[in-house]
């Protein structure tokens, strides 16, 4: 496995050709070049899955080793990378529905004048994404988490003319930032505690920390996790970054970006196995985020904003699903997510295309018969994100769900099963809002090229589809092929009973999801009801607001800093250059007080040398 | 024979009366002039201790001072003839520009 | 007992010269009290035995020196304004405290002088060839021929500054 | 070989001054390319030797005070010696149609850098650490912006006061070299014998402390900086934060550290506190600065301020850590105040409320500039990254809530930094914008800076030979200071993923 390098290679290469000769290669070129590069790096990737199919369970994790990074007193490093059944599954989606988008993205870019640069951007973002999920230690996997930082911040703020982009932009770093941070007090304890990063160095030697470091290092690793897939209250940035051009939204949302933060917990279940109070609170809030996201995504009327808050939602049932050990099911909901998502914002992207640029659904309508294809593959995606049976997010969503009943929470199940309802809801409203009742704008819609449209069919046929890997009951393939990476150290399977299907619960479910479409359709599908019942105003507002977690995170945080920036610079003007300047100004002082003694005369200085003069004769005669 | 203080005291005389005429003349050349007594009366200082100890490098001495004198009278009564020919006066208490 | 008058009466001479420098008005006049003063100084070397220096002084200071300043004094007599009224007491106490201080200067040394024990031990008249023109040739071309030597450079330095001087004065223009 | 290292920028200086007035650019670069080849032709003998040094040359310069004209190289002043050239040769030719002047005065500039960088001998090292200040000031004063003479006075001032302690500190050491050994000698290898008593080592110590925290600078010793920096040309503003800078901190771990040590240790805690609050300070201050060159100014009163904490945690990990960032920071602050200038000079001003619509008007000095600031606010991959994370590291392991507060820093810099690349490239252009003017970089300034960026990609992803080159010299350090070279944590040669 020596040569899963070149995965990471290619899109790196891709985007340093763009970036560099992209000008005189020209477009089309350009796009060959960029996407060929993640075609490749998919087939690459598919070629490393199918021989470590083809190996016994037992020897499918691989770790070459490249260079030495750093050695520096306690700190060393080599880089190298882990590949194993957990990272293929991510070098499929990155590569694969990279791929998807990178195609998509020639025909939705199509006039921009920075075709070249966005394509750059694009790879990039793919190779920060597989650098974070092939690392094989903690420091690389910071490096990969920066990097993926970075290429969002490019790619947010691709449309740099436009305020709003830059401030999403710059908000996306900030935050991604500061969760850099919280993994990089966890790598620094790391090498204090335990003199190494790399996972399996760190993993194996667990039982050696206090409870209380692997609890502090889990928070700190949540940390990072949280702001990068926008849980709660670090997930402000996420809705924001719909600024970006509508594949990247797509690219953050399903197959990069935000997916880090449960890689990055599903993948360290050691450290939060043996920090259960961590790991309840990565299930709590999680649960809660779900719940949250999704209630704000009932009454938003930005298409891609609703698909945002949806996506925090869907990220809280996945972080639900890490915090009660649940990984399998919480990666396998995560890479239905990736279809169903990505089909979903690509599907958006399509009809913001269609009409040139609307994003408002009080504008839209009827849609169904100008963009029947879109049409279809959207019907398939916000099935499977609402988890209507037999679609993908039916099957995922209840793994989640039933294993959390059947482990003991269940509260966060409650919350859980609320919230699926809620997402039902949303998604469906959104669903009948665009594409039912009559056209509200004054466009001329048309359906996308081919090169739009193909890439959306063929997610529709993940979504659809992709949820038969594991069938309650029948099979699970996600939990086999992962059963080796999860069986390695303690605390990464469930027992058995746990993972048993239970139906009530999933009738339960399935009946509340059927519901809210049924409500969906009364309300939205037929007509439009525009004004609210009295009594719901209030909270129309709270939650068109986004509950205010904007305002008080600006009030807190960026306030508080700012001030604290003023006071230091005010600090440095007044009382540090103050103290310099009040010191050289009493050396003028002096000096004029002085000057008058400097008359010009010669004579007058003649006579203060006869003067000292004596003096000096006298002492040495007298004295 | 004279004792040695008295040329010496002398000295002193010349040298003080040199002294003050420096700090009480205004014309630069009279100051000049008074810098020549102070000279001298060094000299005759060095010639009266080469005389008292039979010492030759006092009157070494004493052609070294006449000669760098001499240079710098050469040299200072350059400057004052530049002096006066761009100021038309002969005043030390007029060329006070370094007033501080 | 005759050099005692000859110094007496050099001393005396040399003090009014210097007296003269000291209080005349016109800078000729000044000049010429300093011609007389090295002339009484030239007497007191020949009586310390110091004939090579005696010559130089009256040649070097009351020929050549002399000589320039006055010719300076002459060329710049007819430019030269008297001095202003309102100047005259500008520098207040002036004249007293370089008075003052001058005399106290000369008390101070003249305290030292005699009170120091070498007034007694005088050296004896025979003093063999100390102050003869080959004795002063010897010293100076032998133990101070390096001095000797850069005074060459000093007066060369002096002559180079005064071409400079007048020329620039001259380029000016 | 080590002579020819010091003297060739001198005699370059003086060539320059036989050369006609348009050829002095070529010819100041040449010399300093020149240098350049040289420091890497020594790259090799730098770690031959089994001495102290790799390579020593040394003549009796004044015997009566036991001076010696003493020159070492080992892994420690090689890699900033290499730093220098390069940053000389970068910035000396990066602005044309200066008076030749300007060019002589530069590579004195990199000469005495040099000599600081290299003198085995505490009095040579103060000769050069003086004789540093003169083309500093010279170039500030004469070809600085409008409030270029205050600016200029404020950093001999700064410069020259705490030299004087320096002095005292030097000399004293001398006279305890004299007391001890029979006779004085300001030779480093023969300090390192003395035996100090501890009052001795405090004020000795203190003496240096305070003129390298100036010349750093740091908290609250920095009040030269905003105007030296702001008033200086671009080029010269870099070779003040990226040579200059360096000499103080190197200064702390040739001299400072090793020859007192136990003066070290007392002083570590108040070290520590004036590089936190470098740290802190410099962040928020850049927050808010409106001039574009102040917050990059600002910003590397918070990097040095990091490490200076490197230093003061006294471990060999934050040593390293150090010597790295120092290199970092030399590169890329380089690449920082010369690309900024660029824009300044394309966009008519500095400030960051007028300027905008870079990326649009000129997006390859935007590209470049976005690498560099990304490298400056240590984005994982890049340069600034590894000697940030090892810094970081070696603080942790011996004072972890020092590196808990400086870890805020890591934040605030991605805020102010691309505060600042938004103000230059985001937006539409300014009404200063140079009418008719190229808004892009020039070809030969792109292959000027072009090498830089390089670095910051290479020592990103792989930093390990700088660590490797200064191990020797640092592991001596750390034994005078009397700390284990590794804390704690034994399982050093840990192979990732093994």
């Amino acid at each position: 496995m020596q040569d899963a390098i070149g995965i990471l290679l290619l899109p790196a290469l891709g985007s340093l050709i763009a970036a560099v000769f992209g000008r005189s290669l020209g477009r089309k070129a350009t796009s060959y070049v960029t996407v060929g590069a993640m075609a490749l790096a998919f087939v690459w990737a598919v070629s490393v899955f199918l021989r470590m199919l083809s190996l016994p369970p037992a020897q499918r994790s691989f770790d070459p080793v490249y260079w030495q990074w750093i050695k520096a007193g306690s700190l060393s490093l080599h880089f190298g990378l882990l590949i194993d059944p957990l990272s293929a599954i991510f070098l499929l989606i990155v590569t694969g529905i990279g791929f998807l988008i990178h195609l998509y993205s020639i025909g939705y870019m199509h006039d921009d004048a920075n075709f070249q640069r966005f394509f750059s951007y694009l790879n990039l973002f793919a190779f920060a994404m597989l650098v974070l999920v092939t690392a094989d230690n903690f420091l690389f996997l910071l490096v990969g988490w920066g990097a993926v930082g970075l290429a969002s911040y490019l790619l947010i703020g691709f449309w740099h003319t436009r305020p709003s982009a830059v401030s999403a932009a710059r908000k996306a770093l900030v935050l991604n930032v500061a969760g850099d941070v919280g993994i990089m007090l966890a790598i620094f304890i790391l090498v204090m505690t335990l003199g190494r990063v790399s996972y399996s160095g760190v993993f194996s030697h667990i039982s050696s920390l206090t409870s209380l470091q692997v609890e502090l290092i889990a928070f700190l690793l949540y940390l990072g996790a949280a702001a990068k897939s926008a849980q709660f209250p670090l997930h402000v940035w996420l809705p924001d970054a719909m600024e970006g051009p509508t594949p990247v939204s797509a690219l953050i949302h399903a197959a990069t970006m935000v997916t880090a933060g449960v890689y990055l917990i599903a993948r360290a279940y050691p450290i939060f196995h043996a920090a259960p109070v961590a790991a309840e609170w990565v299930a709590g809030i999680g649960a809660f985020t779900a719940l949250f996201a999704a209630t704000i995504a009932l009454v938003q009327n930005d298409i891609k904003r609703v698909i945002a808050y949806s996506t925090v939602s869907q990220l809280g049932y996945m972080f639900l699903a890490v915090g009660i050990s649940a990984y399998a099911a919480g990666i396998f909901h995560l890479t239905m997510h990736a279809f169903f998502k990505a089909l979903l914002f690509l599907g958006a992207g399509s009809v913001i295309h269609a009409l040139s640029g609307e994003q408002d659904m009080r504008k839209m309508g009827g849609l169904k018969k100008f963009l029947p294809i879109t049409y279809w593959t959207f019907l398939i995606g916000t099935a499977a994100n609402a988890g209507v049976p037999f679609f993908s997010g039916f099957f995922s969503k209840d793994a989640i769900l039933g294993e959390a009943l059947a482990t003991g929470h269940f509260w966060l199940w409650l919350v859980g099963v609320v919230a699926a309802f809620f997402s039902a809801l949303y998604i469906f409203r959104l669903f009948f809002l665009v594409f039912h009742g009559t056209y509200r704008g004054d466009g001329h819609p048309h359906e996308s090229p081919p090169v739009m449209t193909v890439p959306l069919v063929v997610l529709a046929i993940g979504a659809l589809l992709g949820g038969y890997l594991a069938v309650p009951g029948a099979w699970n393939l996600f939990d086999q092929w992962l059963a080796p990476v999860y069986s390695r150290y303690p605390g990464g399977l469930l027992p058995a009973a746990a993972t048993a299907p239970n139906w009530g619960a999933i009738a339960l479910t399935s009946v509340l999801v059927l519901a809210a479409v049924w409500v969906a359709w009364n309300l939205f599908g037929r007509q439009v009801r525009e004004e609210l019942p009295e009594g719901l105003r209030p909270i129309h507002k709270v939650l068109y607001n986004k509950y205010y977690i904007d305002e008080i995170g600006h009030a807190v945080f960026v306030w508080t800093v700012d001030r604290l920036a003023v006071l230091a610079d005010l600090f440095d003007r007044v009382v540090v250059d103050g103290i310099v300047m009040g010191i050289a100004a009493l050396v003028k002082g002096w000096g004029e007080a002085l000057a008058p003694f400097q008359s010009g005369y010669l004579r007058r200085y003649g006579l203060a040398v006869l003067i000292g003069g004596v003096f000096v004769v006298a002492y040495l005669t007298l004295v | 024979m004279v004792p040695i203080s008295y040329y010496l005291i002398l000295s002193a005389l010349l040298f003080s009366i040199g002294t003050v005429g420096v700090l009480i003349r205004r014309n630069p050349l009279q100051m000049f002039m008074s810098v020549e007594l102070m000279w001298n009366a060094v000299n005759l200082s060095f010639v009266a201790f080469a005389r008292q100890y039979l010492n030759m490098a006092g009157h070494v001495f004493v052609f070294l001072v006449i000669t760098v004198a001499a240079a710098e009278v050469a040299i200072g009564l350059a400057i004052i003839v530049l002096v006066f020919r761009n100021r038309e006066h002969a005043d030390v208490d007029e060329l006070n520009v370094m007033k501080g | 007992m005759l050099s005692s008058v000859v110094f007496w009466l050099a001393a005396a001479v040399a003090i009014v010269g210097a007296g003269g420098v000291l209080l005349a008005r016109n800078p000729v006049h000044s000049a010429l009290s300093l011609v007389v003063n090295l002339a009484a100084l030239g007497v007191l070397f020949l009586l310390l035995h110091a004939e090579f220096l005696a010559v130089v002084e009256i040649l070097v200071y009351a020929g050549a020196v002399m000589v320039l300043f006055l010719f300076v004094v002459t060329l710049l007599m007819a430019g030269t304004k008297t001095p202003k009224e309102e100047h005259r007491f500008r520098l207040a106490y002036q004249f007293l405290l370089a008075g003052l201080f001058g005399f106290i200067l000369l008390v101070l040394v003249a305290h030292v002088m005699l009170g120091a024990d070498w007034i007694s031990s005088l050296a004896g008249p025979n003093v063999g060839s100390f102050g003869s023109i080959a004795a002063f040739g010897t010293a100076l071309f032998t133990q101070y021929l390096l001095p000797f030597e850069l005074t060459a450079v000093v007066l060369l330095v002096a002559v180079i500054g005064v071409i400079v001087l007048g020329r620039e004065h001259g380029a000016n223009r | 070989m080590l002579e020819l290292l010091f003297f060739l920028p001198i005699i370059g200086a003086l060539l320059l001054l036989l050369l006609p007035e348009r050829a002095a650019r070529g010819g100041a670069f040449i010399a300093a390319l020149l240098t350049l080849a040289v420091s890497l032709v020594l790259i090799p003998s730098a770690f031959g030797h089994s001495g102290a040094y790799g390579m020593l040359s040394s003549v009796t310069w004044v015997e009566a005070w036991g001076v010696h004209w003493a020159l070492g190289l080992d892994g420690l002043s090689l890699v900033l010696t290499i730093l220098t050239a390069l940053v000389t040769a970068v910035a000396i030719a990066w602005t044309p149609a200066r008076p030749r002047t300007y060019y002589v005065l530069f590579l004195l500039l990199e000469a005495f850098s040099l000599g600081t960088f290299l003198a085995a001998d505490l009095f040579v090292f103060y000769v050069f650490w003086e004789a540093m200040i003169i083309p500093a000031y010279l170039l500030i004063a004469g070809f600085g912006g409008p409030r270029r003479a205050k600016a200029a006075i404020k950093f001999l001032i700064y410069s020259l006061a705490p030299s004087l302690l320096m002095l005292v500190a030097i000399v004293t050491l001398g006279y305890e070299a004299f007391l001890q050994f029979g006779s004085w000698s300001f030779s480093l290898p023969v300090l390192q014998h003395l035996v100090l008593p501890t009052s001795v080592q405090m004020w000795v110590f203190a003496g240096f402390a305070i003129a390298f925290l100036v010349k750093i600078p740091a908290f609250p010793f920095h009040s030269w900086m905003p105007e030296a920096y702001a008033e200086s040309p671009a080029p010269v503003t870099a070779m003040l934060s990226a040579v200059l800078s360096k000499t103080a901190l190197y200064g702390f771990l040739r001299i400072a550290l090793p020859l007192m040590p136990v003066a070290a240790h007392r002083f570590a805690p108040a070290l520590g506190v004036i590089a936190l609050a470098s740290i802190l300070y410099g962040a928020l201050v850049a927050l808010t600065q409106r001039d574009g060159k102040l917050v990059i100014g600002y910003s590397s009163l918070s990097h040095l301020g990091l490490v200076l904490l490197g230093i003061a945690a006294l471990s060999y990990t934050g040593l390293e850590g150090a010597v790295l960032q120092m290199v970092n920071h030399g590169i890329y602050a380089t690449a920082l105040f010369l690309l900024f200038g660029v824009v300044e000079e394309r966009m008519g001003t500095r400030d960051l409320q007028a300027m905008g619509g870079l990326e649009a008007r000129g997006p390859i000095l935007a590209g470049l500039f976005l690498i560099t600031v990304l490298t400056a606010l240590g984005l994982p991959g890049l340069q600034g990254f590894a000697g940030e994370i090892t810094i970081l590291t070696g603080v942790y392991l011996v004072q972890p809530v020092w590196a808990w507060i400086a870890v805020i820093s890591v934040i605030l810099a991605a805020a102010y930094f691309i505060r600042l690349f938004q103000k230059v490239a985001h937006g539409t252009a300014p009404s200063t914008d140079q009418p008719g003017g190229r808004p892009e970089i020039g070809g030969m300034q792109i292959a000027l800076v072009a090498p830089l960026i390089v670095l910051m990609f290479v020592l990103g992803l792989y930093p390990n030979p700088v660590p490797r080159a200064v191990s020797r010299p640092l592991k001596s350090v750390t034994q005078s200071v009397g700390v284990a070279a590794t804390t704690r944590a034994t399982a050093t040669s840990e192979v990732a993923g093994k």
